[in-house]
């Protein structure tokens, strides 16, 4: 779909959440190394397209699985930044009350059923949560982000499985950012395109360039509107890159600046702001204005966390069962 | 009360029932459908429920357990059945990594009522991957429940607080009770969660009886009680939560224990019993702590062998005589 | 290959390990019946052309890894019936000494890394061999058995990625018989052909009648080329049947008696008896020779199992460790 | 001997000696070439042995442990890195139901020579997926052997006697140790299995310190010498085989034990040792057997909160000396 064909408001909108995306990571990695944020970091800095065009195509309602690198599948799904520092900070405000960290951030109103430490780990809980729907008909779908090397892992393959045999309403969404850690995508798999893999499953596989929102959230669409007619899951490849090491501090021995390089050139937050403005979708000083919107907002959220309170040490107890049967603390 | 039903009948009523009783309980897994499960426990309920309740699915055991999570996590309340305890190493991380600490993780927002019913036990030459009673491996992991029922009374009333309740709960049946018959109510009841039972009172010793052991050790305090030996069984039921006060105070009593079960011995779920009595008990203790339990080598295929390394009648009868006997 | 070019002798060696195969599992069902058997059986009678195809493409030091439904890949590879038959029957004279039984059974000797009581366990274990046949620059090669409904697992797709990757010499021998216990296949994977998934591996996938042994032979004697030739795995679907239940006693409600008996005119033995003597590559009397000494082998294997020792009760503690340090035992 | 080198060191020298020594020895796991490990442990290895024998992989660790036991099997003697405990529960049937088994299964024939190096032990604020020390899981499961080193020498000979072994070792390495300096001989040397050591003599109370709690046994016993404490610290180093005969030796002596470990409390490698010695030496105990251990909840990610579950110097001081002054 040509570009024109979008609603000013919602290509401002993939702005403003792109921009949030990643102003939210270069500030938690700020806020680390200031030592407001205790735990490592796993930034997607470079990645936001995907996250942003992707969350675009669902519906509050709509549910998404995360991974290590998920602050911006979050903020995309609509978490609020304040919330998401907070818990980095590890605070009582916090998604989590502090215990999660960035790895386990979950909220379960916004349809984020949490990011997740163990790579390709929450796929089978998507699939989980998209047969509820189906065997209770509702007409919500599942999202699973993950990466392309959590393809690879046997929870990839038998929640592919799952979803295919039963035509659940499932997207399986690989950010194929050319790297597991410090071993690149060729050392990992034998074929370039996982996506081919979906064939197995009985299910399409699309590759999208991952650094243009408006073809993820295309591709997203329509594997949404798929779901939801019962036709079952699809599994889309963004492919994309990630600027910064595997976390914060990796020395990133494994790639040369010239990839890097040539990736930044297509990053896909500058090069839709030059779309915006060469269509003529908004002005320069619109733009501006989201990008100072967006600084407040974040000044405000890391604001937020500094202020809130910590956890009291005892509430480390607390939350490990809902239930107390007849009184008795387990 | 009287009417007898079989062990395996009981989990049977208590699916039934609970998925009459509520349409967000569907039971999950492998040959548990058109093949009733492949010790029979599930039959009917594909023709009373339907394939959309009562799925067959893929052998696929990470898909299982972490699709039951993601559909718990949405409300449903799943019953997932793991044919076999061996095969729930399969689905460990979902297990330990995600079904257990779901919840924690989330700041105590997640609710996952997950029933996981996975059956242990040796059933006779099922060799070293289809005999293992891995329960311990769970007590050492935050954020999971453990039922252990030995009859079919317990069965039924811990099954149906297991689904009703908002936590993941690993539910271990073994193998050899399912054709045990007991008594149990047809009206609804529930049996509580750390609410350990007395099974024979004694005032000599304190016999620990988890699980699928109880008919030999029921057996053995028999043929103790002939020879003068006057044993309490505890049977705690669920292992977490676990019911300290009852076994404790019938330590205060007897003054020796037993531990009987089937895991095997190093690191089973008797070291931590023992662990804990000798951590808050130990004043009371007037011999060893002596566990009962299969010995720590793999399940042998032949007859002879395993029956040498599975706790016996005559195994339980020796060492409580022993513990009896002994003098500090 | 038309069969006209196969030596007499080896059309007979097929035949002869077909009708061992067959014998052997008719006989071990009987003596499971009267009692010298203590465990349980999954018996691979219809499924014989399989094993007997395939391992004849392999030589003695190449290995195989097998599953439940594991003797006749065991007796294709060469394994000897009276120590298979002791083993069923918990002997001392066993392939495992009685430990293992008929999910365990093992010979090093002969490639044989043993049958396997986890669904797909054997697979990764396979592939770990033909890495260490890479590694040693040895031409040897490791063909791993499973079912129709191992596919599904974790484990195939992790062990598959891996032989890929490296292109390990690495043979992946799917018998789809169309049933996983009493699930039919179609209701476990939503693709018919399971060799499909090999595309995703970068591997090719290849379907073989499983019921043909000379075209099983053929399929895994390009797969064996390939591998020698360090071009890496190759994935063989043998369509096939198995005739009995899942295990002796299922009482099979899952199928109908017309399935079984369309598949049973089908009979991999019976359809190449019946092309030796049309072809004329063997008289009648000649397969009967075949047939009795077999019968006799088999007689012995019995005898032999039913006169053996049974292992002490106390050697259920030895064999747990290889090393006992500094004399303590463990 | 007065070379000191890092946990980490010693460990990376141990592999670069044995791959030296003997062509049949590979590393093999995910980072372990290029990027050198995530914690740096291989370190060089890439470089001077090459991708043949440093094998990345991908991110699939069925694949890592079950790969690793084939070739085990064919001869060679790989050393397979599990880049978190937490992630070995993702392999778990092939380490319990394969690996452990083969050679039992196999009637004694098959030789599994296989390490598994797994990363255990809180980093702090990594919270619950990066920072369990899962031991106990494997202590149940017999054919394993378990060591569990505190020091770069004990790392360095520990690892040594592994690889050179016919059985398969889960090889726990707490993260926190990797930086500790401590003296290891330049020369080739192994340290057997099932030998603990004393790491302080005393005559007042055993503390039994497994792995990475170490260090805070030992600052602890300071604070506790000042206050006239005089603890004994035994370090088992193997877990399984475990040196029943210098533990229970010690106990004869001083009457009290504290066992102070990182893994979980309930059914943690603790529980067996607590129960063994409630079992085999109760006769000499003059107080409970205290536990000194990680709470029973999955490991937060606020520091403080993770501060309180852990075993911390205070803890163990505290216990020790509540078991200390504790009459029966
Ligand atoms: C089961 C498991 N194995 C290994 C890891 C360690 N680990 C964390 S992230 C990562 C790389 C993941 O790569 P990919 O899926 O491509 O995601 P990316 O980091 O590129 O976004 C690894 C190996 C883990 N967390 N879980
Ligand atoms: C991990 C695991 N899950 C489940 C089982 C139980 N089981 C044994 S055989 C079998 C069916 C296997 O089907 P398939 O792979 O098609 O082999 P077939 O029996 O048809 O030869 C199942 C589910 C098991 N042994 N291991
Ligand atoms: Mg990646
Ligand atoms: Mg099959």
């Amino acid at each position: 779909m040509s570009i024109s064909n979008y609603p000013k408001e919602q290509l401002l909108t993939f702005y403003r959440q792109m921009v949030k995306v990643r102003e939210f990571e270069l500030r938690a990695i700020n806020e680390r190394r200031a030592g407001l944020i205790p735990g490592f970091i796993h930034s997607c800095v470079g990645q936001e397209a995907t996250a942003v065009g992707a969350c675009a195509a669902l519906n509050q309602d709509d549910v998404i699985t995360s991974t290590h690198r998920g602050h911006g599948h979050l903020v995309a799904k609509g978490g609020e930044p304040r919330y998401m520092m907070a818990e980095l900070a590890a605070r009582q405000t916090g998604y989590c009350g502090g215990k999660g960290g960035s790895l386990h951030m979950t909220d379960f109103e916004l349809g984020i059923l949490g990011a997740n430490g163990i790579v390709a780990g929450g796929i089978p809980m998507a699939v989980g949560a998209a047969l509820a729907f189906q065997m209770r008909g509702e007409q919500r779908v599942a999202l699973s982000f993950f990466g392309d090397g959590a393809v690879n892992e046997g929870a990839f393959h038998e929640a592919a499985n799952l979803a295919g045999l039963w035509k659940l309403p499932m997207i399986f969404f690989c950010e194929n950012n050319l790297y597991g850690e410090g071993t690149p995508q060729d050392k990992q798999a034998p074929v370039k395109d996982l996506s081919i893999r979906a064939a197995g499953y009985a299910f399409p596989g699309v590759i999208v360039d991952g650094n243009d929102v408006t073809a993820v959230y295309e591709a997203t669409q329509e594997a949404v509107a798929r779901a939801r007619a019962g036709e079952g899951p699809t599994f889309i490849e963004g492919k994309t890159y990630r600027y910064r090491g595997h976390y914060e501090g990796d020395p990133m021995v494994y790639r040369s600046p010239e990839e890097l390089e040539a990736w930044q050139e297509r990053d896909p937050i500058a090069a839709f702001r030059q779309r915006l403005l060469e269509h003529k979708f908004a002005s320069e000083s619109e733009i501006t204005a989201v990008e100072s919107e967006i600084q407040s907002l974040l000044d405000e959220a890391v604001e937020f966390a500094a202020q809130s309170p910590q956890p009291t040490r005892e509430s480390a107890l607390d939350g490990v069962y809902g239930d107390t049967h007849e009184g008795r603390v387990f | 009360m009287d009417r007898k039903i079989t062990f395996s009948e009981a989990i049977n009523e208590a699916m039934a029932e609970e998925m009459r009783r509520d349409e967000a309980v569907f039971l999950i897994g492998e040959d548990v459908g058109v093949f009733g499960g492949v010790f029979g426990v599930s039959t009917g309920l594909f023709d009373e429920f339907g394939e959309t309740r009562v799925r067959d699915t893929p052998i696929s055991e990470i898909a299982i357990v972490g699709g039951g999570l993601g559909a718990a996590l949405m409300g449903m309340r799943p019953i997932a059945e793991i044919m076999f305890a061996d095969f729930v190493a399969c689905a460990m991380d979902q297990v330990v990594n995600q079904v257990a600490k779901a919840r924690y993780m989330s700041g105590g927002k997640a609710s996952v009522p997950l029933t996981l019913r996975i059956v242990n036990g040796a059933p006779g030459s099922a060799a070293a991957q289809h005999s293992q009673s891995p329960e311990a491996w769970f007590m050492n992991v935050p954020g999971l429940k453990i039922a252990i029922p030995a009859t079919p009374y317990d069965a039924k009333g811990l099954l149906k607080s297991a689904v009703r309740g908002e936590d993941p709960v690993l539910f271990f049946e073994h193998k050899m009770l399912y054709a045990e018959p007991g008594e149990v109510p047809e009206d609804d009841y529930t049996v509580p969660f750390g609410e350990a039972v007395v099974r024979r009172a004694g005032k000599d010793i304190t016999i620990l009886a988890i699980g699928g052991v109880l008919p030999r050790v029921m057996a053995a305090t028999e043929q103790l009680a002939a020879a003068g030996i006057d044993a309490e069984v505890i049977d705690p039921r669920t292992l977490v939560p676990f019911d300290k006060e009852t076994v404790i105070k019938s330590v205060q009593k007897t003054n020796r224990v037993v531990i009987v079960h089937e895991a095997h011995k190093r690191a089973g779920p008797g070291a931590e019993i023992a662990a804990m009595l000798a951590e808050e008990a130990i004043g009371y203790l007037d011999a060893p702590i002596v566990r009962v339990a299969t010995k720590n080598v793999p399940f042998p295929y032949a007859p002879d062998l395993e029956q040498y390394i599975l706790p016996t009648v005559e195994d339980i009868t020796e060492a409580v005589s022993a513990v009896v006997a002994y003098r500090l």
